[in-house]
């Protein structure tokens, strides 16, 4: 197992995981720590299949992708949490409206 | 000397894995914020470590940027997220 | 040669002051006593890390940046324990007594 | 032990660990603790970006996986009204059943990723070979300013419609803190000033090593952000149109240079190569500037322009 396989796989799991935990919790702030949690997953899966290069100079376009995906993920992020506020603030628990318990 | 550097960059990772029991068992919201001001620590002696075996600058930035920032996570917990309700 | 064996011996006496930390982390009773062993790790774990790495340093720029990163970290280190100490005297957490 | 050994080892830890605390992140009932684990896992994270060769990554991560994010949830957490009801357990059948099938989803994805080829090159060959049209000499920067422009500018855009879009909620509550203190005045008076120095370092380095303007503005950003945990808050004069032309320079910036080079038979956001360097600095200069102010806003959750009325539930203690 190479360096490169080892950590594609563990974004695989990881994207797994997110998406596991996306689906089943209810609370808003479990589900946004899943998608961030998701997407770390990606981001790992595709600058190790970057590191695939024989001379050792990874292929920086993945890269720089990643880059923008984070800063766009905390964009997102702040965004969420801000809709989970709203949220909260209008009825009194921050969970969506299907998964209430009344 | 690589041998040791690296060797010593695993010890650290590894006290790291060690320490993650305190964030688990809390049992106030500051002793599980203190776990992770010394995982900032950790992790910049883990990466000067880093630089100086696999010889990448870079990483010294790295760390430098953890060290600055793991300064406006801890205050983000002391002004904002540590609130009496949750002391026990 | 020398420098090398001091360097070895100031980054593992360095690596101790870590598990020194970590173990004071998980083992001392309450938010004080834990402040106390986390700054051990952070001031002098990594200032013996930082001041061996910079015996090895080729040049005055690392030096330097190795020295602003430990500085960063003493002066965020000291600033961070006092304000989690006093926030916790301000909502009533007693030191632990014997 | 032989070095190889001993960083694959390394790796070996690393993966498990992120993937443990994943688990655990998710899995906790306590919002608090999931919160402190998410922090934790993002500083492993830059970690194996390092490993990867991806030092620009690391310190995108840094700044923004370890550090901003973690703020934004710590303060978010702090807004959430106090009784959170605690989440009833979900059956078992769906546990299961969810588990299965991401289980399959798994095998799935590994089975494709296993069966890709050990080597390849991507675009890295291209990305090499050009390097020197695009007078910046670290491919990572070359990529995000020069060659795929579209996709900085785009992001760009993307920024400003978050903010916008968490400006449009109105304003959240904002809970003043309780209590002034010296000791974090000083802090932020000592670093403040290095944090701006560390920004626009790592802006300058970005040309030839990693660095580059988005991890400058995230730095930036932090400032922001240590100033507005300090209680810190921007005068009203500045709170209008002097803020929001700092929000869309870095868009202002891109566009007007792509498009004036149009005029001298160019295709848009194409720089002459002789000029290339100079104008990917300004570019990044505003960017980075933007990046900053836009991350930095969007903590402080609200149109600093509109008055709030709900600054008047302020608790007892010492004030400034």
């Amino acid at each position: 197992m190479t360096p490169v396989f080892l950590y594609a796989l563990v974004g695989i799991v990881l994207f797994s995981i997110g998406l596991y935990g996306l689906i089943l919790y209810k609370h808003l702030l479990r589900k946004i720590l899943a998608i961030n949690i998701m997407g770390s997953g990606v981001f790992l899966v595709m600058v190790a299949l970057a590191a695939r290069t024989e001379e050792g100079v990874p292929d920086a376009v993945p890269h720089a992708m990643v880059i923008t995906g984070i800063v766009v993920a905390v964009s997102a992020t702040a965004l969420a949490l801000a809709l989970m506020l709203r949220v909260n603030e209008k009825t009194g628990q921050a969970v969506l409206p299907e998964d209430r318990e009344t | 000397m690589d041998t040791l550097y690296l060797s010593l960059a695993l010890f650290l990772l590894l006290t790291l894995l060690v320490g993650m029991w305190r964030i688990f068992q809390g049992p106030t919201p500051a002793d599980r914020m203190l776990a992770a001001q010394l995982f900032g620590t950790t992790a910049v002696a883990c990466l000067l470590l880093l630089a100086q075996a696999l010889e990448e600058q870079a990483l010294r930035d790295v760390a430098l940027v953890f060290a600055l920032l793991a300064v406006v996570t801890a205050v983000a917990f002391v002004k904002r997220a540590w609130t009496a309700k949750d002391d026990h | 040669m020398i420098i090398d064996i001091v360097t070895g011996v100031l980054l593992l006496v360095g690596a101790l002051f870590f598990l020194a930390g970590t173990l004071g982390l998980l083992r001392f009773p309450d938010v004080y006593t834990r402040l106390h062993a986390l700054t051990k790790a952070d001031n002098v774990g990594l200032g013996l890390i930082v001041i061996a790495l910079m015996l090895q340093a080729d040049s005055w720029f690392v030096v330097g940046k190795l020295l602003l990163i430990w500085i960063l970290i003493l002066l965020a280190g000291s600033g961070v324990a006092h304000l989690v100490a006093s926030t916790a005297q301000k909502r009533g957490l007693k030191p632990w007594k014997k | 032990m032989e070095e190889i050994d001993l960083l694959l080892l390394f790796d070996a830890v690393l993966g498990f660990t992120l993937v443990w605390l994943a688990w655990q992140t998710l899995s906790s009932l306590d919002l608090f603790r999931a919160v402190v684990l998410f922090i934790a896992f993002g500083l492993l994270m830059a970690l194996a970006w390092v490993r990867l060769d991806a030092p620009d990554v690391a310190l995108a991560e840094a700044t923004i996986g370890a550090g901003l994010t973690g703020a934004l949830l710590l303060s978010a957490l702090a807004q959430l009204s106090a009784r959170q009801k605690h989440e009833s357990e979900t059956s078992l059948f769906l546990r299961l059943t969810l588990g299965v099938l991401m289980f399959f989803l798994l095998i799935g994805l590994g089975y494709i990723v296993f069966s890709l080829p050990p080597q390849a090159l991507g675009l890295s060959v291209e990305v090499a070979k050009n390097i020197e049209l695009s007078a910046v000499a670290n491919p990572v920067t070359a990529v995000l300013i020069n060659y795929r422009s579209y996709d900085t500018l785009l992001e760009l855009g993307v920024l400003l419609l978050a903010l916008l879009a968490v400006w449009s909620l109105g304003s959240a509550s904002t809970r003043k803190s309780a209590f002034v203190n010296p000791v974090l005045d000083l802090l932020t008076r000592i670093l403040v000033p290095v944090f701006i120095l560390v920004s626009g370092y790592l802006l300058w380095v970005g040309a030839f090593a990693p660095g580059g303007a988005f991890q400058a503005g995230a730095v930036l950003a932090a400032a922001g952000v240590l100033l507005f945990l300090n209680d810190w808050h921007l005068e009203s004069k500045y709170t209008g149109f002097a803020l929001r032309s700092v929000l869309v320079i870095g868009l202002v910036m891109f566009i007007a240079i792509g498009f004036g080079f149009v005029f001298l038979d160019r295709v848009f956001l194409e720089y002459p190569p002789e000029l290339a360097g100079g104008f990917i600095l300004l570019i990044e200069a505003a960017a980075s500037l933007s990046i900053g102010i836009i991350l930095a806003a969007l903590f402080l959750g609200r149109d600093p322009s509109v008055k709030s009325d709900s600054c008047s539930d302020i608790d007892t203690g010492v004030h400034k």
